[in-house]
């Protein structure tokens, strides 16, 4: 029932920012951002559990493990730009949110090159010359 | 509030210490009243050297003569010497103990008890009686206020004279004063130049009248005695309080003007004798006259060499025609009062040095 | 158990400390103010009774021995104790002791001392221009102290008490 | 998790006290004093936020880029 603490903990943090945000909107920030750490913390064990089971299916499938790690790269980005970009936001800075989303696409192209070179490069092969 | 608050000045022993260790150590020795009272007003650098001087020297100290950045000077027993540091006397003034200026501010801070504002009838008199009787005169630079002396400033001259309580020096001369019919003093005045102890003499005098003598030879009654102390010499009151014993019978005007001071002590104090110190201006003859005329004897002392210098001075030449003093008692300046007393009768004549029935009949 | 017992103690020793500034500053306008009468009665002293110095001063010892009482009480017996004190120095070591028992800062001592240093050492109208002198400097740093109390007793108190909690809160 | 819930409450006290401190000094006229109040709370806080950032990375690192 992690949610549970989860939802409480946002809860109780929810009631202290507004206390706090009238007189220190510093604060209030501050507060907002530990708590999405802690979060996103406590969310990354389980990630790991299924990043873990993930590894252990490629392995028996013979997949290019390169494709793989890869592929969770692609994901950890996403996840890192999502959570920059989102703690950016409540801090009431979009141009910059957007920036880092931005960046996190990018980034994510430029990951997916090598998969697209070799997606293109055996649908070349199938092609009659 | 601190609940602690110290009652006790160890440190106070600090501020005397330093560079100047033994400056009071007089005080152990128990040093001799006189002198006691003298050197409390010095400060620690010159009452060192004056502890410090031989026992003869001590006894017969007359004047410490302290002038800033100059030898600090003694007189005793008619002569002077230089003082150093260590106490040596010598002659010569380049081995002696030269007076700082904070030695002489020192000084007058102690010698006005810390309150030279309380001063200012004395600074404009020119010296300051402390406690003990001595008095010291004070030189300075004098501040003028419409022509009259307003005070002075930048004091660096002191001269400090040791007086001296000499018991029984009146028993020698009083019965040639004695009037045996009305059983009380003749008029008498007290001649000498300065320094010779007229006031000694006087305040002896004083003291002996108020006594009385019961029982021994030449027996007389207790009389009432009033002193006016212009320059708190006579009785050198502190407080209020007579410092010398001058008898029981005695009440003191302190610090009295001369003239005013009788007129008052006739009108309050109904005295029997009036003791006054150097009469010599118009008014004082008035008062004498008016003590005269009320049936009071005066005993009273002026400046002079002699009989005929004192009776070529206006007001007394006018004093002794009018008759008004029976008896001169002159002091010869070199023998102190232990000596040299001539006693004279009104007219200039001396008597002998014996109780003189003869002359009786010449009081006024 | 031990944790908690620490927080308070550290509360309490914020909270004393708040405390304690708020009560200089309470105290010192009215020691400014006691020591400005002192100063008037001793100018009535000089002017009218010609009262020497030690008498006067000696006047001001109360049973109730505040500071301030007492210290002029220290000058008078210093003075009375003779030994070629000078007033100069007896103030000085009468101010050095007693003075730390008060409210009062060092500027105001400063001005205090200074008068030590000339009174008794010259005629009436001398001393009574510099006592009142002094009197009017310590009047205007009276008026002073009476704003600042106005202004920071407050703020000491509650900046003590929040000061305790805030290190409580960060080391807990 | 509990440890860190208490962080949550920790950084919300201080944040209050120094609310109030910044307050008080403000009235009685002393923004001077107060700013540096405010900074050096913030100091603080941040300090407790970037650590916590810090093992945030380290985690992600290790779980989705191997390192």
């Amino acid at each position: 029932m992690e949610i549970v603490q989860i939802v409480a903990i946002g809860f109780i943090v929810t009631v202290l920012i507004l206390v706090i945000r009238e007189r220190q909107p510093l604060f209030a920030f501050l507060l907002t951002a530990f708590t999405g750490i802690l979060i996103f913390i406590f969310l990354l064990g389980r990630i790991g559990e299924v990043v873990e089971t993930l590894e252990l299916l490629a392995e028996e499938s013979n997949v290019n493990s390169v494709f793989l790690k890869t592929l969770l790269k692609i994901i950890g980005i996403a996840y890192i730009a999502e959570f920059g970009a989102q703690t950016v936001r409540d801090a009431g800075q979009e141009a910059v949110a957007a920036k880092i989303e931005l960046a996190g696409k990018i980034l994510i192209m430029v990951m997916a090159v090598p998969i697209i070179a070799a997606i293109i490069e055996t649908i070349m092969k199938l092609l009659p010359a | 509030m601190s609940a602690v608050i110290k009652r006790d000045w160890p440190h106070i022993d600090e501020v005397n210490a330093g560079d100047k260790p033994s400056g009071r150590e007089w005080e152990e020795q128990g040093e001799t009243p006189v002198l006691e009272t003298a050197l409390r007003v010095l400060p620690a650098t010159l009452a060192g050297p004056v502890a410090r001087l031989p026992q003869a020297v001590r006894e017969t100290l007359e004047e410490i003569r302290i002038r800033q950045d100059r030898p600090l000077e003694v007189v005793y027993g008619g002569r002077y010497g230089f003082l150093a540091a260590d106490g040596k006397l010598s002659v010569s003034p380049f081995s002696a103990y030269r007076p700082t200026r904070g030695d002489c501010r020192q000084l007058i801070d102690l010698i006005s008890n810390h309150s030279l504002y309380a001063m200012e009838e004395q600074l404009r008199r020119g010296f300051i009686t402390v406690a003990g009787g001595h008095r010291v005169g004070i030189a300075g630079r004098v501040v003028l206020e419409r022509g009259t002396v307003r005070h002075m400033r930048d004091i660096a001259g002191f001269n400090m004279r040791i007086a001296r309580e000499v018991r029984g020096v009146a028993d020698r001369i009083l019965p040639l004063i004695w009037d045996e019919d009305l059983s009380s003093v003749r008029h008498t005045l007290v001649v000498s130049p300065p320094g010779a102890g007229k006031t000694t003499l006087v305040r002896d005098m004083a003291r002996a009248l108020s006594y009385g003598r019961d029982e021994g030879p030449f027996q007389r009654p207790a009389l009432k005695v009033g002193i006016v102390d212009e320059r708190s010499e006579l009785a050198a009151c502190v407080e209020g309080v007579p410092s010398f014993d001058v008898g029981p019978r005695t009440d003191v005007y302190d610090g009295v003007p001369k003239a005013e001071g009788m007129m008052m002590m006739i009108r309050a104090m109904s005295p029997d004798v009036i003791v006054v110190d150097e009469i010599g201006r118009e008014e004082d003859a008035a008062s004498i006259h008016e003590a005269v005329l009320s049936g009071i004897r005066v005993v009273a002392t002026a400046h002079g060499r002699d009989w005929r210098d004192v009776a070529g001075k206006p007001v007394l030449k006018e004093l002794i025609a009018a008759g008004a003093f029976s008896r001169i008692v002159v002091l010869e300046r070199s023998r102190r009062v232990s000596g040299g007393i001539t006693v004279l009768d009104g007219s200039g004549r001396p008597l002998v040095g014996r109780p003189a029935p003869a002359a009786a009949g010449r009081s006024p | 158990m031990i944790k908690l017992l620490g927080a308070m103690m550290i509360m309490a020793a914020g909270a004393m400390l708040g405390f304690g500034q708020a009560r200089r500053l309470r105290e010192r306008p009215a020691e400014l103010r006691r020591l400005v009468m002192m100063l008037q009665q001793l100018e009535t002293e000089i002017e009218y009774g010609c009262t020497p110095l030690p008498e006067a001063l000696g006047k001001f010892a109360r049973p109730d021995r505040q500071a301030l009482s007492e210290m002029m009480a220290g000058i008078a017996s210093l003075l009375r104790r003779g030994g070629g004190v000078t007033v100069e120095e007896a103030w000085r070591l009468s101010v050095d002791e007693y003075w730390p028992c008060t409210s009062m800062n060092r500027e105001d001592r400063e001005i205090f001392v200074q008068l030590g240093t000339v009174l008794g050492t010259s005629d009436r109208e001398d001393q009574l221009k510099h006592l009142r002198l002094t009197a009017a400097l310590l009047k205007e740093r009276e008026a002073e102290a009476a704003e600042e109390r106005r202004k920071y007793e407050k703020m000491w108190k509650s900046l003590g008490l929040l000061g305790g909690a805030l290190i409580v809160v960060i080391l807990y | 998790m509990n440890v860190d819930v208490n962080a949550i409450f920790q950084i919300a006290g201080i944040g209050i006290i120094i609310a109030m401190i910044h307050t008080v000094l403000k009235q009685m006229g002393k923004e001077d004093m107060a700013h540096w109040v405010t900074l050096i709370g913030f100091v603080v806080v941040l300090f407790m936020v970037i650590r916590l950032l810090d093992q945030l990375f380290q985690q992600i690192k290790s779980i989705f880029l191997f390192q």
